[in-house]
């Protein structure tokens, strides 16, 4: 079965290119549908099987890798050249990303067809989103870096062309492009962030490379645990892997672009920049779990990027008013955790809560897609209220996952993030002060939350009399049920051991992770009380969020207002993400564009090499208008001059 | 007789059948004279492909030779070969040659026979300087194809016309001066050796390139860098690049930034490095960071252009640094990087300038402020649009990336090279790259239709089956390199390994012999 | 003195002569007419040296084709009283007249004091080379290629002065 | 075999005279006709170098010549037609259309 892996990776490609090629003569928006999740729902499917054939086998042999052709060579045939070939590896880690990937697209695929309805550009949209599958799954599937890489990128790709699907419109990235960008500013945006992880992402592939002799996952990680912890490469190795992913997971200092990324159309957010896409620099750190293991300086990176990010995302998304930003902003702080708990250690803890937010974050995108088809496109709360009336299902399943991010027990949230925080503190590569950190920011996830559940669907209607929200077609609510009930079920593959559980996701992907955790001497723990106290008291404070909120926005506005009102300058640093944006267009954009035109082009091309050549030119040609007045034009004299010339070359002669 | 010994004669010289047929066309006949133009092109890429198929990966000598006494007393032959690099870039030219004239099938009506000429003996010039295995028949060549291209720029050019073609001609002649220079000096040092006569025998000279002492390898190098590092253009020798780029009309700029530039890095590969190895080995640094620069600094000019064609332009330089230090990396990676690079800035920029001219010759501007929402009138020109702007960033699984990432490794591993920096740096090009080519297609294809512009009545049309055959062709090719490149890398193969294991046993030998010469010195 | 030494001098002296009075007529009719003397007086000295055949053709071509071109030409424009281009004396044509005086000179002494090369042939080889036989035998034989090219000068000269004298083009 | 010092003396003389036409005189049509003296001077040098040499290239280097001679004065002439026709001169220093 698992040589059928390719198939999952190459069905949705051949959806792209038959809705690429001829999707604009297919006048069916259901046929068009039906083969844009079809294909998706195939691999799923696969997946499925193959992952059913892998429960049956030996924990240790559950790795197959499919090898295809020779993609880039030197073809000189010397053994120390490179030498990639295209290649497909499942193992429990892989698969569990392709269940994920293959699933939730399908469900998301399925939703858009309901909310993509009537636009324009139907066909397109799902010929890319067939088109970002193919290279989610290369991504995940790949068994090499480069092939990775080349899902890194397509992924990428594919972020840009749906973010800026809506290529026509204006879009409010606010601040310092308010009022002029479009939604392909936001795309192109989120490109070029990327790309500058990228080129840290391929750094490291060079570096790796050139310290292993290879690309290939299986040669480099068995190069790797010959290695001794705190190897130079290996820090350089992962350093620059990270760089790769703080791009691509949206972590300081490259997150700007994911707020923005909102400008593409719902289900967009919801499969790619919350549930797949933005995992997938967790999903690399995970891969390279052995690496990083060798690297105790860069997991310190990591945890410590994670923390701040989780905390600094989280404060923004206190005061956001785009239904979508703050969903955007909880994404990043929730990254931000899975990082946390990636850099102590925890590579299996950071992959269950990716699981968990895959279910509950797509939830809450396909529920505020709901929404603003709704109130046909408003994306403002302050411009909402008491919708639960009007769209019953949606509320419900939107609350659900609200619960489950907020980490109430016994919701998905809860024990994968409980996990990390319970590593977090007790993992000797975390702290107290991490534990704190993500204390608070759940404590601030669950306050957003609430705030942005109550604004949008409890208390008074505060939009105008010509909208009628309604609820939502079949397409669209039943990917909301069906995720809510993921979103309610879905901690209970990772339920720790101090409740009874054996924490059936560590155990699956145990071997994967088996070799860093033999590197960093990572022992099994068992139950401690300090876990119970910790735990009580995160949920202590999630709760304490939920009822701040709920006291604040619907019995006591007023004390939102003067809070605003007393400190004006901590409201403006948070409605304004802290000014990075600014920041970066001031010092880095401006600046090379200013130094480019003006200096580089204007100044040293135009000026100096042009200058110097025209004036050669012109030496020239001055010297020539000078000396071109011996040119009398009378061939006579020239005569003379020819017979002097003789004269003097036969007396040279003679006296020579 | 065996047609393989006059297979690439034939394709050298096939361009001029179609001229001579053209001479007897008359002048009015624009359709039949099209015809012919484009059916001869065609019959020189049939040929190409000849040579393809019959090209043997495995052999590394030169292949289909063919030699015939020219000036005897000189021992100057017509000597022609190929090799994987040269077989490579001569499918490339006949490839692009048709398309070009495809590509841009109404855009010239004023002397349109002269035109089609020109551009066929320009093909001819060109195939016949990658055949070239004789210096003097490889200078004759070089200096012919100069000709047309002047012409071409001259005649049938945009405003500034005239200040561009002789910029690109003195820029260019300035350079191939000093190479002939260097040329008769290498002859003629032949000729001072045991033994030995004047010859501008290739092969022969790679054997007696060897005794060259290392200041006359040096000076030597120096002059035929030169020639090349104009023709790259190499930074700060660019400058004529622009200029020639955007007043050259589509099909010369298609053709200018296919092939010509890769003449230069053709000519590294094929002459500097094989016969002044110690002079290449001592200059690796200088090249390689003019390389780097070149690469970052034409992406951040690209970045801040206002013309279309300029910033394609600034690209090239930027896409041809990458070019370089591939080669000077001197690893097996680098230069096939190289060499796949070179193919790939042909086909990516190539199709970027047939699609600047497509929407030239609809809208007659290329200023990028007069565009914005063309994607919405021109759906499929946007696709093409993007799939090329894609290769040139070097998005995996597209050409561009096959050989950035050759050339990084190679870079990277280098020992030559002796840094990471410059794979570090020239990965900078990588990022702004997508700065440029996105920041253009968004101002260019995407956002609303403008109002008030030249198109803003909704007259812009989509392009035609004729056109979406020249780009589909090329983009076939772009996808092709991008997920199987191993077709065209086996077949250069042989080139990078050549020149490699030359390099490294230079190297090898390197100390020893200066330590002798430092030696000699002190007597 | 021989006669032939005789005959040399005469000859060469109204050569001398006659190019003097060529260069130095205003009127162009008489320049035309003395340099027909001076062709007639060189024929005689080829025949002095055995050329006869040269000989015969200096006549023919030059004194008899030539030149009654250039009369010709002169009669065509209506050159012969044309005064108005007298010759004053000014710098170029002192300068010239030294030059040409200093190359005089400057033969003459090479002439004088170079080593005469020493004859390699008897004079009845001499009178033999000189014949329309054997200059007609090698023309058709060794230097078959340019005489042959020598046509195609003539067809293209006299294409060229169609052309040039043509009074429009059209 | 007669001695050809003599020939080639006066061959010089003529070829300076004619050397001086040419730079001296300002009729275009006198200039041409010192070109065909300083030819035949040369003719005549041929011929005595033959005669000395025993060798008849010479002579029918003088036959090339001459037909060469005749091409020029064909085209010459008719270059003269030419200028007249446009000029109205022939004088030689009002012809300087070559200047810059």
């Amino acid at each position: 079965m698992t040589s059928f892996a390719p198939y999952i990776v190459f069905l949705p490609f051949i959806g792209f290119l038959v809705l690429g090629l001829f999707g604009s003569r297919i006048k069916s928006e259901k046929l068009i549908g039906i083969i844009g999740s079809g294909v998706v729902g195939v691999s799923f499917a696969i997946a499925m099987a193959i992952f059913v054939q892998m429960v049956g086998e030996e924990p240790h042999a559950r790795k197959h890798v499919v090898e295809l052709f020779t993609w880039i060579s030197a073809f000189t045939g010397t053994a120390s050249s490179i030498h990639v070939v295209v290649a497909y590896q499942v193992d429990q880690l892989s698969i569990l990303m392709t269940l994920i990937v293959t699933g939730v697209g399908f469900l998301i695929h399925v939703y858009s067809i309901g909310y993509m309805h009537g636009d324009a550009g139907f066909w397109r949209f799902f010929a890319y989103l067939n088109l970002f599958i193919f290279a989610m799954l290369n991504l995940v599937l790949a068994d090499n870096f480069l092939l990775m890489f080349l899902g890194w990128e397509g992924v990428g790709l594919c972020s840009y062309l749906l973010i800026g699907f809506w290529y026509d419109r204006k879009f409010d990235v606010g601040g310092y492009a308010a009022g002029t960008a479009t939604t392909n500013d936001a795309a192109r945006k989120a490109f070029i962030v990327n790309r500058i992880g990228d080129f840290g992402f391929i750094l490291a592939m060079l570096l790796i490379f050139h310290t292993f002799g290879s690309l290939r996952f299986d040669s480099v990680f068995n190069g790797a645990e010959l290695m001794s912890i705190g190897n130079q490469a290996a820090f350089w190795i992962t350093l620059l892997l990270f760089v790769g992913a703080t791009g691509k997971s949206a972590q300081i200092p490259l997150f700007v672009w994911l707020p923005d990324a909102m400008a593409g159309p719902t289900p967009v957010s919801a499969l790619i920049h919350a549930a797949t896409m933005v995992t997938a620099g967790v999903y690399m750190v995970a891969r390279c779990s052995i690496l990083f293991a060798l690297a105790p300086t860069t997991l310190q990176v990591v945890a410590i990027i994670g923390a701040l990010t989780a905390i600094v995302a989280a404060s923004i998304g206190l005061v956001q008013n785009d239904i979508k930003k703050i969903l955007a902003y909880s994404t990043v702080s929730q990254l931000g955790y899975m990082f946390l708990a990636l850099g102590v250690a925890a590579f299996s803890a950071g992959i269950f809560h990716l699981t968990t937010h895959a279910f509950f974050k797509a939830l809450l995108f396909l529920g505020s897609g709901a929404v603003i088809h709704a109130m046909h496109d408003e994306q403002d709360i302050q411009k909402m209220g008491g919708l639960k009336k009007y769209l019953p299902t949606t509320y419900k399943t939107f609350l659900i996952g609200a619960i489950a991010i907020a980490g109430i027990f016994p919701f998905a949230g809860f024990f994968s993030k409980d996990e990390i925080l319970w590593k977090a503190f007790s993992s000797e590569h975390g702290s107290v002060v991490m534990w704190a950190i993500g204390v608070i920011g759940a404590g601030l996830t669950a306050f957003y939350m609430f705030r942005l559940v109550i604004l949008t669907f409890e208390g008074t209607f505060r939009f105008g009399e010509e909208v009628h929200p309604h609820e939502a077609p079949k397409t669209m609510t039943v990917p909301l049920i069906i995720l809510a009930f993921l979103s309610l079920v879905g901690g209970f593959i990772g339920v720790p051991k101090s409740f009874f559980g054996n924490n059936m996701i560590e155990h699956w992907l145990a071997p994967v992770f088996e070799p860093a955790s033999t590197k960093l001497l990572l022992i099994e723990e068992g139950v401690h009380a300090t876990e119970y106290v910790l735990m009580a008291l995160s949920l202590g404070i999630a709760a304490a969020g939920i009822y701040g909120a709920w006291k604040v926005y619907t019995k006591r506005p007023d004390i939102a207002e003067s809070l605003r009102n007393k400190y004006t300058k901590v409201y403006s640093l948070l409605l304004n993400k802290y000014f990075v944006d600014e920041v970066y267009d001031k010092t880095v954009v401006g600046p090379t564009v200013k130094l480019s035109e003006k200096l580089l082009w204007k100044g040293f091309d135009v000026a100096v090499i042009d200058g110097a050549l025209n004036g050669m030119a012109s030496l020239v040609s001055v010297t020539a208008l000078w000396f071109r007045k011996i040119q009398t034009g009378i061939a006579q004299t020239y005569a003379v001059v020819f017979v002097g010339g003789i004269v003097f070359v036969l007396a040279w002669l003679i006296l020579k | 007789m065996n047609f393989d010994d006059y297979a690439l004669s034939a394709t050298i010289f096939a361009p001029l059948l179609g001229v001579l047929i053209l001479l007897f066309t008359p002048q009015g006949n624009a359709r039949a004279i099209k015809i012919i133009g484009f059916v001869f092109s065609v019959f020189v890429f049939v040929l190409s492909l000849y040579l393809f198929f019959r090209f043997d990966s495995e052999n590394p000598s030169f292949q289909f030779q063919q030699y015939t006494v020219w000036i005897s007393g000189l021992n100057i032959g017509y000597y022609v070969g190929i090799d994987g690099m040269a077989l490579l870039l001569i499918v490339l030219t006949a490839f692009l040659t048709p398309l070009a004239l495809l590509g841009t099938w109404n855009s010239v009506e004023h002397r349109l026979k002269e035109y089609t000429m020109m551009v066929l003996l320009l093909e001819l010039g060109m195939v016949g300087v990658f055949a070239a295995l004789d210096l003097f028949l490889f200078y004759v060549f070089w200096e012919a194809m100069l000709i047309p291209m002047y012409f071409i720029i001259g005649i049938w050019g945009g405003q500034d016309r005239v200040y561009a073609a002789v910029k690109f001609f003195l820029y260019t002649l300035f350079g191939s001066l000093l190479m002939l220079i260097a040329i008769l000096g290498l002859g003629f040092f032949a000729s001072t050796l045991q033994d030995g006569k004047f010859t501008t025998n290739l092969t022969t000279l790679y054997a007696v390139a060897q005794h060259l002492p290392l200041n006359l390898q040096l000076w030597m190098f120096s002059a035929f860098a030169l020639s090349f590092a104009i023709k790259v253009p190499l930074f700060p020798l660019h400058t004529w690049l622009p200029d020639a780029h955007v007043q050259a009309p589509t099909a010369g700029s298609v053709i200018l930034a296919g092939v010509l530039l890769k003449m230069g890095t053709y000519g590294f590969l094929r002459f500097c490095l094989p016969l002044f190895p110690e002079a290449s080995l001592r200059l690796i640094p200088v090249l390689s960071v003019l390389a780097v620069i070149g690469i970052i600094y034409g992406a951040l000019v690209a970045m801040v252009q206002t013309d279309i064609k300029k910033l394609v332009a600034y690209s090239s330089v930027s896409h041809l640094g990458f070019v370089v230090l591939g080669i000077f990396s001197m690893t097996e990676e680098g230069i096939q990087g190289a060499i796949i690079q070179m193919v790939n800035h042909g086909l990516s920029t190539g199709a970027l300038f047939l699609l600047v001219g497509m929407i030239y010759d609809r809208t007659h501007t290329r200023a990028i402020s007069d565009f914005g929402g063309v994607a919405k009138l021109m759906p499929v020109y946007a696709v093409f649009f993007l799939i090329i702007s894609l290769s040139s960033i070097g998005l995996p699984g597209l050409n561009g990336f096959v050989g950035e990432f050759l050339v990084l490794v190679g870079a990277f591993k280098s020992a030559f090279l002796g840094s990471y920096a410059y794979a570090a740096f020239a990965g900078v090009g990588v990022i702004l790259s997508a700065v440029y080519m996105l920041w253009m297609y968004q101002r260019v294809m995407l956002g609303p239709v403008r109002e008030g512009s030249l198109y803003g009545g909704h007259k812009l049309s989509d392009i035609s089956a004729r056109e979406i055959t020249a780009l589909g062709v090329i983009v076939v090719f772009v996808v092709w390199i991008g997920v199987y490149p191993g077709t065209f890398l086996k077949k250069s193969a042989w080139t990078a390994k050549t020149v490699v294991t030359l390099m490294e046993n230079v190297q090898r030998g390197f100390q020893p012999r200066y330590a002798e010469r430092a030696l000699h010195e002190d007597k | 003195m021989t006669l032939e030494s005789v005959i040399f001098s005469v000859l060469a002296a109204s050569a001398v002569g006659s190019a003097l009075l060529v260069v130095t007529r205003r009127n162009p009719v008489m320049s035309a007419l003395y340099l027909i003397v001076n062709f007639f007086c060189l024929a005689g000295l080829y025949l002095t040296l055995h050329a006869q055949f040269i000989a015969i053709i200096q006549i023919l071509v030059y004194a008899g084709a030539i030149m009654v071109l250039f009369v010709f030409v002169i009669m065509l424009l209506n050159l012969g009283d044309e005064r108005k281009l007298s010759d004053g004396v000014s710098w170029k044509k002192i300068v010239a007249a030294g030059f040409c005086a200093a190359l005089l000179m400057e033969f003459v002494y090479i002439l004088i004091y170079s080593e005469p090369s020493p004859a390699v042939m008897s004079a009845s080889m001499a009178t033999e080379i000189g014949t329309v036989e054997y200059i007609g035998s090698q023309l058709f034989t060794k230097f078959l290629f340019p005489f042959e090219i020598t046509s195609l000068i003539l067809t293209a000269a006299i294409v060229g002065a169609i052309v040039l004298a043509k009074r429009k083009l059209d | 075999m007669p001695d050809i010092q003599p020939y080639l003396i006066l061959s010089a003389t003529l070829f300076v005279i004619g050397a001086a036409g040419v730079v001296a005189r300002r009729n275009a049509i006198i200039v041409f006709m010192s070109i065909e003296l300083m030819l035949n001077s040369v003719n005549l040098s041929l011929v005595a170098f033959s005669a000395q040499l025993g060798d008849v290239t010479g002579q029918i280097l003088v036959f090339f010549v001459m037909t060469v001679a005749a091409a020029e004065a064909a085209i010459g002439l008719a270059i003269v037609i030419a200028l007249f026709r446009r000029k109205q001169t022939l004088n030689l220093d009002e012809i300087n259309i070559l200047k810059w």
